[in-house]
């Protein structure tokens, strides 16, 4: 194949390809919104609409509360152990 | 006196020739970079070690029966290594920016002409002789332009094996190079007073839209484009294992245990394609003249595009956060949130770039795909 | 032009088949019970997402050089992946209760006629047109009554690889229903006043006794039955690994990574069983009817059962243990408690339950090797 | 073949599977009897027969004092360093 | 009736063999070996347990379609396993006590002529009638002296495949009798005061040292003996990753899980070749013979140099850390560091025992290299 | 192959490969002895001479500090939550 010819279909693939990616990514926001509403629909009809439009409940619990309550626990557990220990 | 004449035959000294020796002080050279500099040392390590492995004469690591022999045929020629790592990669991504602010597609779209490019740049290198890239191979080299180091892998695997070597090493070097390579651009297509934009704060995002972007994104891609579904397939398993939150011991060992494993033996199958005869070529300076274009203009368009959604768009966008469109994760978001404190030390855009980061990944999955489509996987 | 028809040639939307369309409904049904309802998520979410990537058109996923392909030939065909998740639930399980009170080995056999009379009813099946059940089909079939997932599939991947796709679905999607299926059963066979028998406290159990124990189940398989020594050959060792104490290392990883990463693979090779020409077919529903069946009555026989033994026996039993005979570990076991506790507030019988239910995966590992042995493995 | 024939045989398996089933279940309790006795010898002819006839060691600890002696220790340095780090 | 009769002669009963019965107690006695006395349980306990599978008669775990023929093929007859586990020990081993007094590499030199010693044994034993080992037999027989598994197996199933079972088997049990055989040999070859002599203590190492260090050994290994690479080549590239420092995560990862994973895989396929009829053989008596000898001319060579050394060198020399050249990393060198205490109950030598002990690792992969460079890998 | 014949190639080898190991391992001595002056070379021209002649820093926190700073911080934190619960 002569390189012109290569060249023509370099280009055509640019064109192509660049125009496919554009498409398909705005499709995916228009899906993105639509999924968007979606999930509000969901979440209210589960009747617990505020919590769920937050962070994933496990990444709340780990901001929000600094120390999981186990750990609370052992730790309350060891120092009471070390007190008694230590007296 | 035999056996010594045996035992010297058998040493490296009587065997080497002088393009291992190069190929093993390029695979030194990639463990300076990943040791010594920390880039990207999780690939650069493996690659460069496996460089000087498969370069030492007599030992054949990478001859029938040799180790990186097996590695290559069972994680490479199958196409299943990038694919696991996709798989972690999606279990590491979350993608909470990109569903708050889904326009951020577009630059994740824009910085893809990057790749297309740098397609259309490889067929011209063949103007000058000693090139003679085909369809398939100026596709292969595009793709490092996606600044994504699994999805270079995968399709190199697909289209030019014979590539693979310099295709991944230009890919992991440049996307340690990152922080070199945008600002330049970055500053040299923004005014100071751009570079100072604020965006507005980010919604939070709902688990259930978590838990549905990835079926979405699927679903989209079984529709237009199924040759892309095995790269965006795994990513959105490990994303949906992610989010669900149901299987949270499978998503923990997808993102750590696996992925680590993965990674050692993809880098040492990558590395094992750095022997002499196929990374001491012309071809490989193309490739890494390319290499350097592609993140270039992927830089430079995802930018650009970014200027444009702010000027027509509804809300004020900060140019600086196309440059994250390549993918590059995370380092790319990194130097957006580095360039825009110089201008203004009160504007992080972190959380604002990791929208175009994550979307430059499925942009290059989509590119590839297209690229497979249309050249022939 | 002619790209844009490439392009459009390649896209899911061209190529899509109506069966493919229905079976990746049907793997979205899977994930929603996964991930919405939490029925077996670990095992049901990779099934689901692998039938949704195995019906995708052009991406090959299950064809020969597809990701899936490769993971079923490797895992599935060769029987390595269930007997490493049989390994690793040998690392997971604590034999104390049934070596305390080892007569519930009874209720793990009578639970078993589950499986057997299913096996019958297979064949009786085919009176109905359409139905062509062969013997070892219907023992495939048939082992949907031992509610236990890797035995199901090993036997399966001999005896029926095409029925390989429905009877794991219908196996886990039962041992998911667990809570659903049974308590009716339960309290139609039992009275009010046995389902308050309370139990004397089992004795505890020595290490000794629990390092001998996987030793003498395996000799006894060995002895009488070394068609089901891989599986409860790779049982005993996972068992053997957790108990013996010194080899702690090597039983965490197979309680934890390894079980993990095969489980992944294990799950999305079983889901690319799930094509539409395998699974879509009159032979399915047969399945899944007599899935349900083998269910129902391994349930009642191991009720019944024990009905008999606090009968004759020395000690009494509340019948409803025997419930947890047909295995499903340890969802059947919570049931127990759950249903005994409706009764009798003070009445927990979660331990007593567990002796049955871990008798119920030995039991049918012997059912399994009893099949194999008889109708050719 | 036959469908009835097909019946006879999978009665016949359904026979001899369950007898299987049975004796071989029936036999494993014999064993585990057996065993039971003979791991009671063996412990008590180690002359340790008191902590053997009880749940694993390791469970034991983890059971009766709650936190291992390694964590109480750590817990008891890194308080003292709270300590000296807040006064 | 019939059905019984199948049942019957598909029972272990009907079907074993006196070799099978003798091999499986052999199982169990590398079990009992494992567990009641912790010996080297880690390989012993998947090693015993392998053999007891492989012995079953009917089930056929080592022929074709069996889970241990799987294992073996993939594992051993490729060599990957060995080498994975090498690539964890070196991301396990610290170098430190090497580098600071690398003299110490004269003990492991030393030491290693328990393995050509050996070699030269075996070929004696040829005068015996009944045995013919050749060459490459002898070379692998011998390679126990190097008191390290993965040598071992890695050149027994490169030079002598049918023996490699008893050589394993060999090699672990008499590492794991270190603490007997070695003690009486030191104590034989040393006076007491010789025992009591301090060693002054090592310099701290910098990280750079030990970064280098590795690519150190491997550059000699490329040099000198190529043959040695693949072996050497995985123990430095785990020791790079572990010293770098960037890529903890891959370290972690190789010291655990995947060392894990393939150390039961690969006792599992190393007891697959404990078969009746490749063990129970006067070939195995001689083997088992051999290697006593090989560790006992080992140790005493490596404590003899030591002793020259401290003669003829500038600084004195503990005698007894010779012994730990032979390798069996750590227990040899816990070894010289009890027997010192017991003549100088202030003298700690364990540090100044591990740089032979470590050094004694890159002796025997040398020594393996030499072998199979010699007599033809 | 005669006995004789192989135990001259038995004698050969064991000279031979004995010899190598030694050769190498010198080698390998005089190797260690270079890198550890270019090591030192190295870490003197980064200006950072002390810190660098110790242990890797990560072992030294370990042994020096006893528990790492996040551990301490972490503990106090609870200690305080625990403090707040148990008023
Ligand atoms: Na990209
Ligand atoms: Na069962
Ligand atoms: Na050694």
């Amino acid at each position: 194949m002569a390189v012109t010819e290569q060249l023509l279909e370099a280009l055509n693939l640019m064109l192509t390809g660049m125009g496919f990616v554009f498409v398909f990514l705005i499709l995916l926001i228009i899906c993105i919104k639509a999924l968007t509403k979606f999930a509000v629909s969901i979440d209210t009809r589960r009747d617990d609409p505020v919590p769920s439009i937050t962070p994933a409940p496990h990444a709340v619990k780990a901001q929000q509360h600094g120390t999981p309550p186990e750990v609370v626990a052992a730790i309350s557990a060891a120092i009471h152990q070390y007190r008694k220990q230590h007296k | 006196m035999e056996s010594l004449f045996t035992l010297w035959q058998s040493t490296g000294l009587a065997n080497f020739t002088p393009g291992q020796i190069v190929m093993m002080l390029v695979g030194c050279g990639l463990l300076y970079l990943a040791i010594a500099r920390k880039f990207e040392p999780l690939l650069l390590l493996p690659i460069g070690f496996g460089a000087i492995l498969t370069n030492i004469p007599v030992a054949g690591f990478s001859e029938v029966g040799g180790v990186l022999y097996y590695v290559y045929k069972v994680g490479i020629d199958t196409g299943v290594f990038p694919l696991l790592i996709f798989m972690g990669v999606g279990a590491l991504t979350d993608f909470s920016a990109l569903i708050a602010n889904p326009r951020m597609l577009l630059l994740g779209a824009a910085a893809q002409f990057g790749i297309f490019a740098t397609l259309f740049g490889a067929i011209l290198l063949n103007f000058v002789p000693g090139f003679e890239f085909s369809l398939k191979d100026a596709s292969a080299i595009a793709i490092i332009g996606g600044a994504d180091g699994p999805t270079a892998i995968f399709l190199a695997s697909k289209l030019a094996p014979d590539l693979l070597g310099a295709i991944a090493v230009a890919a992991y070097s440049y996307m340690a190079l990152v922080p070199i390579i945008q600002p330049p651009i970055m500053k040299l297509l923004t005014t100071e007073e751009e570079r100072k934009i604020e965006m507005e704060q980010l919604r939070p995002v709902s688990t259930t839209e978590k838990i549905l972007f990835p079926l979405a994104v699927l679903l989209m891609t079984i529709l237009f484009l199924p040759a892309a579904t095995p790269l965006v397939g795994m990513f959105c398993l490990g994303n949906l294992m992610r989010e669900s939150g149901v299987v949270d011991r499978l998503s923990k060992t997808a993102q750590n245990e696996l992925i680590n494993i993965v990674t050692i033996f993809l880098g040492l199958a990558v590395g094992s394609k750095l022997s002499a005869d196929k990374f001491l070529t012309v071809e490989t300076l193309g490739i890494l003249g390319l290499g350097a274009v592609a993140f270039g203009i992927g830089t430079a368009s995802g930018v650009l595009m970014a200027k444009a959604m702010s000027k027509f768009g509804s809300s004020q966008i900060n140019p600086l956060v196309g440059a994250a469109g390549v993918s590059a994760v995370p380092m790319a978001a990194r130097v957006v949130n580095k360039v825009g404190l110089e201008a203004n030390p009160h504007n992080f855009l972190l959380m604002h770039a990791m929208g175009p980061n994550v979307a430059g990944v499925l942009g290059s999955a989509v590119a590839a795909g297209i690229l497979l489509a249309l050249t022939g996987g």
